[in-house]
């Protein structure tokens, strides 16, 4: 087990009902796309926020990753849609 | 430093950051600024609401001057980007290019916007003049086009 | 009226200029400006003399802004070029193109300065900090090929 | 003999030594280029500005035209080197 500080933002945030949290994660999730199929089983909640898991965004210590990067070391993992900033 | 770079909610003075990037230099020959302007064209948006990461924004646009400075040869370069509820007619973004050529600036301005589109942590959420439920702005498909271009 | 063009001895004011321009708008989302400053890296320049042909360089800024707007759908544009001696690190000229979109301001603002490189009736002749007679700067072919490109 | 205001600009108002002159124009001088070589005629201050004479850019009431536009109705011709400005 790990434990491990999640955010989330913008729809991602509104269905899920929470900007952070901080969850304990078993061992054979080892990727972004492990803890995504993970949250998945916790609810309906995030079943909604990832439905449409190829255009979620993923960042490890603030920095963009792609989902099949490894999530050993991360202190700090974000989820999100596309950007529309600027 | 030839990269300064800000997220805050206030809005920005166009002038005095052109004004601070060139201060006590004789060596720049092209500037270029780019504001982003919240719009309304047809009169149902209320503002939008800026979310982002703080933090990550900040890094990110950093990132993305540093690589522009680097590749185009910018003398300076400043993004600094709002967060928070924006009216239309008022100011989102501001990115700042100076080099010794105009054509370094053009570029050095364009491609920092193309990247911040699509790579700086923030999203706007539409609140609409009638009261209803604003949608979050959809990404567009033009966005990643204009940054695979570079 | 989208386009506004002055030629005149006295610098401007970026930031009055682009208030000007929005001003009571909410359907511009972009504005760039381009500044074309003098420039001495060297510390060999004391300053530029600007010769222009008065009233044809009206005519012709006119002309490529007028084109700009309708090329690229610009909803406003602006064109202020200086003459006279002017200074290493003084404004000579500013152009600012407002649009909807940020690539349409971007490619405005972009057009007008490479036609007004090679159209707009200006001549440099350089004073050199030494006292010594200045020489008249010479066109560069690398804007003729960037007028070519649009 | 049709009478035309003549400018000059840059180092062309320089080597002629003055930026403008009325000159009384012969009847076969049509175009442009008929009248470059008519000005070199007129003394070697016009035959040093205009030497190089395809570099040499014209206007006729304040348009940009070709050396080979004809010149009948012009009010005023300009005279200058490649542009510099921006």
């Amino acid at each position: 087990m790990s434990t491990v500080n999640l955010v989330y933002f913008s729809w991602v945030r509104e269905r899920i009902g929470k900007g952070e949290e901080t969850l304990e994660l078993p061992a054979d999730v080892v990727t972004i796309a492990d803890l995504l199929a993970h949250l998945k089983s916790l609810g309906e909640e995030y079943e909604a926020a990832f439905e449409h898991e190829r255009v979620i965004r993923a960042a490890i210590n603030q920095e963009h990753v792609e989902h099949g990067e490894p999530i050993a070391g991360a202190r700090e993992i974000a989820f999100f849609p596309p950007m529309t900033g600027g | 430093m030839t990269a300064t770079v800000r997220v805050q909610r206030e809005d920005f003075d166009l002038a005095a950051e052109v004004a601070a990037l060139c201060r006590g230099r004789t060596d720049i020959g092209a500037v270029v600024t780019f504001s982003g302007l919240c719009r309304d064209e047809a009169g149902a948006l209320a503002a939008l609401e800026l979310e982002h990461y703080p933090g990550m924004a900040e890094t990110e646009i950093s990132r993305i001057c540093r690589e522009a400075v680097a590749r185009f040869g910018l003398q300076a370069a400043t993004a600094i980007h709002r967060f928070g509820r924006i009216a239309p007619g008022e100011n989102i973004v501001l990115v700042i290019a100076a080099a010794p050529h105009r054509q370094a600036a053009f570029d050095g301005a364009n491609f920092i916007m193309d990247f911040l589109k699509t790579s700086a942590p923030f999203w706007k959420k539409e609140h609409r003049a009638d009261g209803s439920a604003g949608e979050w702005v959809s990404a567009k498909d033009a966005d990643d086009a204009a940054r695979q271009q570079w």
